[in-house]
């Protein structure tokens, strides 16, 4: 396995904006519709995942020569469910409340796909190191397109952020925000505000 | 190709299923006592605020329920009963304080509750879950929308009419059921 | 570590053992048991394509065409994002050769921008060539384009815009999938094999006779076949020339004369400007570049009190 | 409440009150994914509830036998190593590998069996199903079951019945979904959405107003309740 791929930095970079997870591959859309109704709860996923994904990127490039094709699917399964249950585990010894708020979702990294597809795409197929940076890359991408939601979400449907009050008391909170319909607006809004400042982008760049 | 032929072909996944099996059940062991003294805390710190005076909580089982008697110097001085329901949305826990002859209601928690935020989500506000406290346990407690609720009546939620009906319920139906064996209940 | 310890950490790993021991033995059967020979090279040939799925060979996605190629020995030639290096490819597995091939790109056979075309009256209808192709009346020519942009909204590549009430093709984006050809309700849309990087085109689908032609539009194409006498690459077919693009070789033919014979603008040159062409027309000066202008039919209806 | 009434009701819930896609948030990848025509989406729903049920099953039969603290096969077991002991062996760490686990194999049995015994079926919508194995729904459900099977009391455990009634209503309710889905976005490939919303960013928007619409069932499942019992 030569490491003619993308270099580590490469990977990370790409990880961050271009190859954004949320916002450009359009992965992993259960956890970020459902946890960012707080700054709290959004965090504690996006430190979850990337957890679990630098493990699973790790230990998949570790054992990338012995894997059998249609066996595939399964070993990256197994090595994900495994880190999940750990950090499941850890998160209830030591978050024990920020645990019980994710309740049902904690488990539901095992299927987000952002993590499948990298197993797949990188780590199945380059060394450790660039797997990591890849992991890293994709993790803080998520992090990041996370916060942007939950932010928005969280302001405009409690007035707090992180807990800490920010709008004036007055405001009334606009309830929807934190609810379910709520969520698929605002992503919707913010992919279109996304593709939008890329197209101006693009097109500066060529005009 | 043999039957033996199928399973040395998985061994990567024979290997890593027992390696992962066994890991977890390591790290299970590490970690379970921490989680189930989290849970444990969790009530216990809250007995203090729903007995006032107690200092101390201890499990009590009786007939497959769990109950915890709120001590002040090795004196028990009142109960704290968890009792769970289904609200307007989803389940809702609370936790029920009472004093020794479970004759008033001293205190209420929310333990665990979806209700809908910024409305039903209000039965955690202290204003609201104080209205429990004093209420002798006679008479069950009714839910009014008026502005002056009477001895046995505590002011409904604005809004969320459902969420405090099920709490004030679920406060009748625990006390109701549990009065007798408490009060006869030993040491 | 109390025993406690050791006995439930081995039940645990004994328990998924067994799990995988009875998956693996139910997955190693059900491969053995349910194998569908699959032809090798259909797999091969999956590997080349690109795997874009995009339909642009006309088949739901890529194995599909594979197993076309390979089943039913269809042309190697029809992966228009593939190209010719998934061609060679495709060939190489198949054991044929292959003709030398190009990219096909889009074509409009129609040059006249809105002030070109005559008896054009204002149409409030729905705004779709589609909807307006139905209603006659709309201008004097019948066969040329309407110029209400169905091909820009079908063309996902975004390789077509409308200048001045005409389409005009963006040749490197154009993939030549020819959803603007298919849309179009005029057909006045082809896809034409790009041998070089600029081909010339007969920019006029109008087949009524010159006297017709001249009363719809300044531009159309009068059929005098003088295009056809210059050059015998044009044939006539009723009152329009056709180019043959297969003899159609870019370096041998000399289209000057046909060019200059032509009376009408009808032979026009598409594509990328070969070094020459741009040599020529250096010193002309250049119109301002257009900018969109987002005016709707409703910014310009005065006010009727 | 009658039992057989009970078990309608956790159907309809699970479908239409406590939808997976609009309540839970589960399944969206396909959801967006796939929703562009409906008998293609139709197809997904299908596939969707079919793996649902088999998961479904044998997270079951895992978790009441196996996975519960006091289940009695792994009692049985312990039974034998060292009799007598009244410690409670729980083996519920395993559970997240064995449902991912189960569900993998499953979806691959079934493809492998879809692709020999029906390849029309295979052809229409065959390359859906390994995107099943990546759906968070099946491992939603999966941990349903388990919420109301292990560490609850034997009084209101849930059964075989619940268990797949919650399955196929989940599985129904994500059928509804997207065919919905799908029904609009064909409407939408005709009228002119703006440039940057194309594709996923105008789905999520009419995601969100289904989902609006889907909040005026909350309560009614508490209404049928009271009306039956």
């Amino acid at each position: 396995m030569a490491t003619d791929g993308p270099t580590p930095l490469e990977r990370f970079i790409s990880g961050i904006l271009p190859e954004n997870p949320v916002y450009r591959q359009l992965l992993g859309m259960c956890p970020t519709l459902a946890v960012t109704n707080g700054m709290q709860a959004a965090m504690t996923m996006a430190g979850a995942t990337t957890f679990v994904l630098v493990m699973a990127n790790l230990i998949t490039s570790l054992i990338r020569n012995l894997l059998k094709p249609h066996l595939r699917i399964l070993v990256f399964t197994l090595t994900i469910a495994t880190f999940v249950t750990i950090a499941d585990r850890f998160l209830a010894a030591y978050l024990y409340q920020m645990s019980k708020q994710l309740g049902p979702y904690i488990p539901l990294i095992i299927v987000n796909c952002i993590i499948i597809s990298r197993c797949e795409i990188c780590a199945s197929k380059q060394g450790p190191f660039t797997a990591i940076a890849d992991a890293l890359g994709m993790g803080l991408g998520f992090t990041v397109a996370l916060a942007s939601i939950a932010t928005i979400r969280e302001v405009l449907g409690s007035g707090t952020w992180f807990g800490l009050r920010v709008l004036p008391e007055m405001w009334p909170d606009w309830v929807l925000m934190v609810l379910p319909p709520g969520a698929f607006l605002t992503l919707g809004l913010l992919l279109g505000t996304v593709n939008w400042l890329s197209s101006i982008k693009a097109r500066k760049a060529k005009g | 190709m043999s039957d033996k032929g199928y399973i040395t072909t998985a061994w990567l996944v024979l290997s890593l299923a027992l390696l992962f099996g066994a890991a977890l059940a390591g790290v299970e062991m590490l970690v379970a006592d921490r989680i189930a003294a989290n849970k444990l805390q969790e009530t216990l710190s809250q007995v203090s605020v729903l007995v006032p005076g107690a200092d101390e909580g201890k499990a009590y089982e009786l007939e497959g329920q769990v109950f915890y008697q709120a001590l002040a110097g090795g004196e028990r001085i009142g109960w704290v009963i968890p009792a769970a329901a289904t609200g307007f949305a989803d389940k809702v826990e609370i936790l029920i304080g009472v004093d020794a002859e479970v004759s008033t209601i001293t205190g209420l928690y929310v333990l665990a509750q979806k209700e809908t935020p910024g409305l039903g989500d209000r039965i955690r506000e202290d204003a609201w879950r104080a209205q429990f406290k004093g209420k002798s346990t006679d008479s069950p407690i009714a839910v009014t929308k008026v502005a002056k609720p009477g001895p046995f009546e505590i002011r409904a939620v604005t809004g969320a009419t459902i969420s405090s009906k099920t709490v004030a319920n679920l406060v009748n139906a625990t006390i109701a059921s549990v009065r007798e064996p408490l009060q006869s209940a030993g040491e | 570590m109390e025993p406690i310890t050791i006995v439930v950490v081995s039940l645990a790993a004994g328990t998924m053992l067994l799990l995988a021991v009875a998956m693996s033995f139910v997955l190693g059967w059900a491969n053995n048991a349910f194998h569908v020979e699959v032809d090798p090279k259909i797999v091969q040939c999956n590997e080349v394509l690109p795997g874009a799925n995009c339909g642009g060979c006309g088949y739901v996605g890529c194995n599909e065409y594979s197993e076309a190629i390979v089943l039913n020995g269809e042309s190697v030639t029809k992966c228009p994002v593939g190209g010719a290096s998934c061609a060679e490819g495709l060939a190489q597995i198949m054991g044929v050769e292959v003709e030398q091939t190009w990219p096909f790109k889009a074509v409009v056979h129609c040059a006249a921008t809105f002030s070109q075309r005559l008896l054009r009256n204002t149409y409030h209808g729905e705004q779709t060539c589609a909807a307006a192709n139905v209603i006659s009346g709309i201008q004097g020519c019948t066969y040329g384009c309407l110029g209400f942009g169905d091909c820009v909204e079908a063309c996902n590549f975004s390789a077509i815009f409308m200048k001045e009430g005409v389409p005009e093709v963006v040749y490197d984006p154009c993939t030549g999938c020819g959803a603007c050809a298919e849309v179009c309700p005029r057909n006045i849309i082809t896809m034409v094999p790009f041998k070089t990087s600029e081909m010339l085109v007969i920019a006029c689908s109008n087949n009524d006779f010159g006297a017709e032609v001249k009363k719809v539009c300044t531009i159309g194409c009068t059929g005098c076949k003088a295009c056809t006498k210059a050059n015998d690459l044009f044939t006539m077919e009723g009152n329009l020339p056709v180019l043959n693009y297969d003899a159609y070789d870019p370096d041998a033919v000399d289209f000057s004369l046909a060019l200059d014979r032509c009376k009408m603008e009808s032979l026009v040159w598409v594509g990328v400007p070969t070094a020459e062409h741009i040599e020529a027309t250096k010193d002309m000066e250049v119109p301002d570049k257009i900018e969109a202008d987002f005016k709707t039919t409703v910014d310009d209806t005065e006010w009727r009190g | 409440m009658h039992y057989f009434i009970e078990l309608i009701l956790i159907g309809i819930t699970a479908a239409l009150i406590k939808n997976f896609v609009l309540y839970y948030f589960v399944g969206i990848c396909p959801f967006l994914g796939v929703s562009r025509k409906i008998d293609t989406a139709f197809g997904m729903g299908m596939a969707v509830t079919f793996v649902i049920t088999i998961a479904s099953f044998l997270s079951w039969t895992f978790t009441t036998f196996i996975l519960r603290p006091g289940a009695p096969f792994t009692a049985w077991i312990w039974g034998m190593i060292n009799p007598g002991s009244e410690v409670v062996v729980d083996l519920s760490i395993l559970s997240y590998i064995i449902y991912i686990f189960v569900i993998a194999s499953s979806v691959q049995f079934v493809e492998m069996y879809v692709r020999k015994f029906f390849p029309p079926l295979y052809k229409q919508f065959g390359v859906f199903l390994p995107l099943i194995t990546t759906n968070c729904a099946i491992l939603f459900a999966c941990l349903e079951i388990m919420k109301h099977v292990s560490g609850v009391p034997d009084a209101t455990r849930w059964g075989l019945p619940e268990a797949l009634v919650l399955a196929i209503g989940g599985g129904l309710g994500f059928t509804i979904a997207i065919s919905i889905m799908a029904g609009i976005r064909e409407e939408l490939d005709m009228c002119d959405v703006p440039e940057a919303l194309k594709g996923p960013g105008i789905a999520l928007l009419v995601a969100g107003i289904l989902a609006l619409a889907f909040m005026g069932f909350t309560g009614v499942d508490r209404g049928l309740a009271s009306l039956f019992s």
